[in-house]
């Protein structure tokens, strides 16, 4: 089969396909099914400095070609996690990519604290998609400066490369690249949920919309960031299939994360990761990786 | 999961069986346990938990009653066509070593004790609550293990729901080393709840939440419980079966 | 059947159902189907001061569960619309709302002043998704600040009520609706395609994205703004069926407007609007109109 | 319009024949116009676009050809099974009192003369082109009018194109008052027009473009022609059938 291993921050990977923070529970759920090796590397669900319950039930719409969800940051905190996982992780020498989050700007750096420096991991990725609680509840990622303060203060707490994970309900996700950019940051991953609403008999639910319906907007935005910026690209959005990801990978990602898809069909890593090997040996696809 | 069916039938209004004969080996099912369906419709994406009703060799069972879009379009299906199925999923019932068990269900709830009562009906009493005589179409194939029937409405056996049907034949099982399964809606629980805390029996439930992925991977399908280091479990990975002393009601 | 007649800026619509700018042709079209007197109002294409040829092909994609369009306003200016078309909806006795849309602030003034005042139009509704080639392309709509000084500049030149078509893709609607009230707008249409991007054979193609996609992030600026705004909402995006419709009057809409659906189902308006007469005629749609 | 389907043929590789049997009357069709098909699948949401191969009574039959996820969708489905149609669409052949007519098809363009030659066979000499005798099936049903057949490989008729078929015979037919038709693919016309620009005929072609609505609604099937108020046609409501020498090749 074709060799489709990629570099990224100067470690190579077995091939560029990861799972999307949030989708692939702590990483040992799966193993029933397929082992978690298979996989680049390995992207935590969201994780903070303080455990988080989450929002009440119910946390999840189906909306025909995609889905709702208001899971809330749902996570066992960061400490509990590095104890009680990383070794999984490095047992099966599957590298992570730890996601964090916070609702003040102190958290982040607080959370870049804890993960300290350990070989498991090989970046750390930055959901900036979060609401700001001393800002009236509008999401870091909004704000260009907000943005390049943010990832300049993780740099200052940490040597573990630093990607940064922006939503597209901004005014323009190039110039919120561009400020993460000259904060430092390492890479990006393109795009997290976009906010919808629903009506849950008569309420009025906010949440994050993912699977399908992201593809053609996440595919715009790595498209119009990977010709203006040259730091790496993770695409995320809507990729259910080896063509979904080609797709991205087409438009300038280096590596894709794959999340929704996987409800449906708990095998399509696997598959898609088969498939990019398949058409890369029979030389249907070219890369400069 | 491939799989073909075999028979979609109707039982009573919105209440249908479905028999599908599935590709490949099936694992040891325990009761409770469930399978996530695709259901190719425009307007489904998400997979649907059923929990199993029924299993001999490759066919497998589920009963369900048309609650929305996926459940209506499921209905329709016709044999021959094929079905994505993925499991069994889950926690189910565990079954110990009893005297006795009191296995309680109310509406399509049946559902979920099906199996168990086939499993463990002779050293157990079903009690099942239904609106009216009609539901009762939904039992007839535990009638062997004669169960205590209620109706809302009385047209068939006791009148009033399950739980007060329960409540005035339990002292007949006091004293034994017993324990109690049941599956039913969240009121069902909470009367139950209150009618057993005198008593102290030990009492597994089978908790429903809508899930995303029904494997344990999204966090869609919580539910809170006493546990104080993990308060939230999943329904389809630490549960669907629960304690009903743990959960939050 | 039910009254579901409804007040909008002071005149009386037969019903809060109108087609989505765009997607009905320039009115005549349909007939062969249905009268165009069936709608609470037309609303026009997008019509600038001067003829605008649009795109190459292809100008469609078909995205699943939505598309993807590339038709590049198109029109035939809207002097020669007046003057070709008013008086088709006059004998109809079907109020229009104008759409118009400008490359240069100015341009947008032109607009207004060009329809001058006629009683057939109930309003303009003012595209600010437009590029603005003044300022590299990026959509008026984005900036606050050029929201604000448009509707004021078209305000001083008609006594026509204005209406704000404003996109998702900002940093935050409410903001944008906030300054289009500011500077003295009648209503807000909710919401215009959101821009996505298509692999077409290799080739990236810019487009805007519409149908049942948009529905969950339409709903969101229609329930955000509603709270927030003390002006008339039209909600848009999405939109294919009564419940669909009726989702958007209960998050706060006025009246709303269809669009993709007609090109599934060109039957798709009226038969909305009799399926509301008769849940409003049967109480299961109460409303406060 | 909803109809019911009959029959769904494979008559050469990934090209159909489909009839179906439409509810209700359809009006008068003239040949060139067509309708738009919905098409039942997760992922095609818009119609899919096709001329009228043929027409009696209640039936109405389309030839196509498997191009992408929406016709091939179409090609698996089934005798007995409904199919939203909607139609006939658009502008067809003008066929006005001429005394002969040459008509030029390539490939699954045959579809789009089809109904046409049905029509005016009698009066005209048709050329049709495709890539190797397999292709020769498509044009079986007209093979009583003597039709000109010609193969990119030469394994029937002539060896190479339509237009150079035709550029081969046209003397035949000239001084009389002559009308050309024509359906194929871009390049075809763009040949056609170089040879015909030398006699000047009149002819007329169905053009395509990918369609938002069929109806005009949307202007996504703009075509360029040379009409200076209005350069831009919609395919679906100006035309299919154009002029070839209004059109911008
Ligand atoms: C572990 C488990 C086992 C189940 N076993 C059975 C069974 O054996 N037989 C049976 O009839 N039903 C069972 N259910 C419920 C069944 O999954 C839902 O009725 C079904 O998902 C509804 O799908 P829908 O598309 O028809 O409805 P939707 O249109 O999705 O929703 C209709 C209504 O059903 C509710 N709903 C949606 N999904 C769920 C869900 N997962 N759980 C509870 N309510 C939901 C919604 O809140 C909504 O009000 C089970 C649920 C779980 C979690
Ligand atoms: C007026 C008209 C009449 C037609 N009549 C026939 C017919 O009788 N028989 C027949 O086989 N085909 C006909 N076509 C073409 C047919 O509509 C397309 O092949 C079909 O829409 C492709 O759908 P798909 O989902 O299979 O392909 P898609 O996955 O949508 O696309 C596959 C490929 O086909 C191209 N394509 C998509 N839509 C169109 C379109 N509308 N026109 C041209 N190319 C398109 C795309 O560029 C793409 O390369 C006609 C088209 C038009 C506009
Ligand atoms: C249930 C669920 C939980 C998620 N949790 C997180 C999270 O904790 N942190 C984060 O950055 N993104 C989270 N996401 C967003 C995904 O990582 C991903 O960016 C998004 O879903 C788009 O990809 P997809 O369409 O393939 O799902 C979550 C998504 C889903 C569906
Ligand atoms: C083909 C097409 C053309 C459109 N043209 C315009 C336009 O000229 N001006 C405008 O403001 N919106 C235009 N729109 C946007 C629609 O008016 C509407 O806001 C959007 O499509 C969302 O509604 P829908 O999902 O019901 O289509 C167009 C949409 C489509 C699909
Ligand atoms: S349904 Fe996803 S964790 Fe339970
Ligand atoms: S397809 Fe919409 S105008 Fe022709």
């Amino acid at each position: 089969m074709g060799n489709i291993s990629v570099e990224l921050f100067g470690k190579k990977l077995r091939n560029p396909v990861m799972n999307a923070s949030g989708t692939l529970g702590y990483g040992k759920e799966i193993e029933r099914l397929w082992k978690i090796s298979l996989l680049g590397a390995f992207v935590t669900k969201g994780l903070s400095v303080r455990p988080h319950h989450g929002n009440p039930q119910p946390r999840i719409w189906d909306l025909g070609y995609g889905m709702l969800n208001s899971i809330g940051l749902q996570n066992i905190g960061i400490k509990r996690f590095m104890e009680e996982y990383s070794q999984f992780f490095r047992r099966r020498r599957t590298p992570i990519i730890v996601n964090i989050f916070g609702f003040t700007e102190e958290e982040y750096f607080e959370c870049a604290r804890v993960i300290g420096h350990t070989s498991v991991v090989l970046a750390i990725e930055v959901n900036l998609s979060c609401p700001n609680v001393k800002q009236g509840g509008i999401s870091f990622g909004k704000d260009p400066e907000v943005v390049r303060r943010i990832i300049r203060g993780i740099k200052s707490e940490t040597d573990i490369p630093v990607i940064a994970k922006l939503s597209q309900e901004v005014k323009d996700i190039v110039e919120v690249a561009q400020a993460a950019y000259e904060g430092g940051v390492d890479g990006l991953t393109l795009i997290n949920t976009i906010p919808g609403v629903v009506n849950d008999g008569g309420k009025f639910i906010r949440g994050g919309i993912s699977g399908p319906f992201l593809k053609s907007f996440a595919l715009k935005a790595v498209y119009e960031c990977a010709k203006r910026l040259p730091i790496p690209i993770i695409g995320a959005g809507g990729i259910m299939n080896a063509n979904d990801a080609l797709d991205f990978f087409l438009a300038g990602a280096k590596a894709v994360q794959i999340g929704t898809a996987t409800f449906v069909d708990p095998n399509t890593i696997p598959k898609v990761i088969k498939e990019l090997k398949r058409r890369y040996k029979e030389g249907r696809w070219k890369r400069d990786l | 999961m491939e799989s073909i069916i075999e028979k979609n039938e109707e039982i009573i209004e919105n209440h249908y069986i479905l028999n599908v004969r599935v590709k490949g080996r099936i694992p040891k099912i325990t009761p409770g346990q469930f399978f996530m369906v695709r259901i190719e419709d425009r307007e489904v994406f998400l997979r649907r938990p059923f929990t199993v009703y029924d299993q001999r060799g490759d066919l497998l069972s589920i009963m369900y009653k048309v609650r929305g879009r996926g459940t209506m379009v499921l209905s329709r299906m016709k044999k021959g066509q094929k079905l994505s199925i993925l499991g069994p999923l889950g926690r189910g019932f565990h079954i110990g070593k009893r005297d006795f068990y009191l296995v309680i269900a109310g509406g399509i709830g049946i559902a979920g004790v099906h199996l168990l009562m086939k499993r463990i009906g002779k050293k157990a009493k079903l009690f099942y609550g239904t609106s009216s005589s009609l539901g009762v179409s939904l039992v007839k194939d535990l009638m062997d293990y004669e169960p205590v029937i209620s109706t809302m409405d009385g047209s068939y056996g006791y009148r009033g729901d399950v739980v007060s049907s329960l409540r005035e034949k339990i002292d007949g099982f006091l004293g034994k080393d017993l324990e109690v399964f049941a599956c039913g809606p969240k009121e069902m629980y909470r009367s139950l709840k209150e009618l057993l805390s005198k008593y102290g029996f030990a009492c597994q439930i089978l908790w429903e939440e809508r899930m995303g992925c029904g494997m344990g991977l999204c966090f869609g399908c919580v539910v809170k419980t006493n546990d104080e280091s993990d308060p939230e479990k999943r329904v389809c990975f630490e549960g669907p079966a629960f304690s009903l002393w743990e959960i939050s009601l």
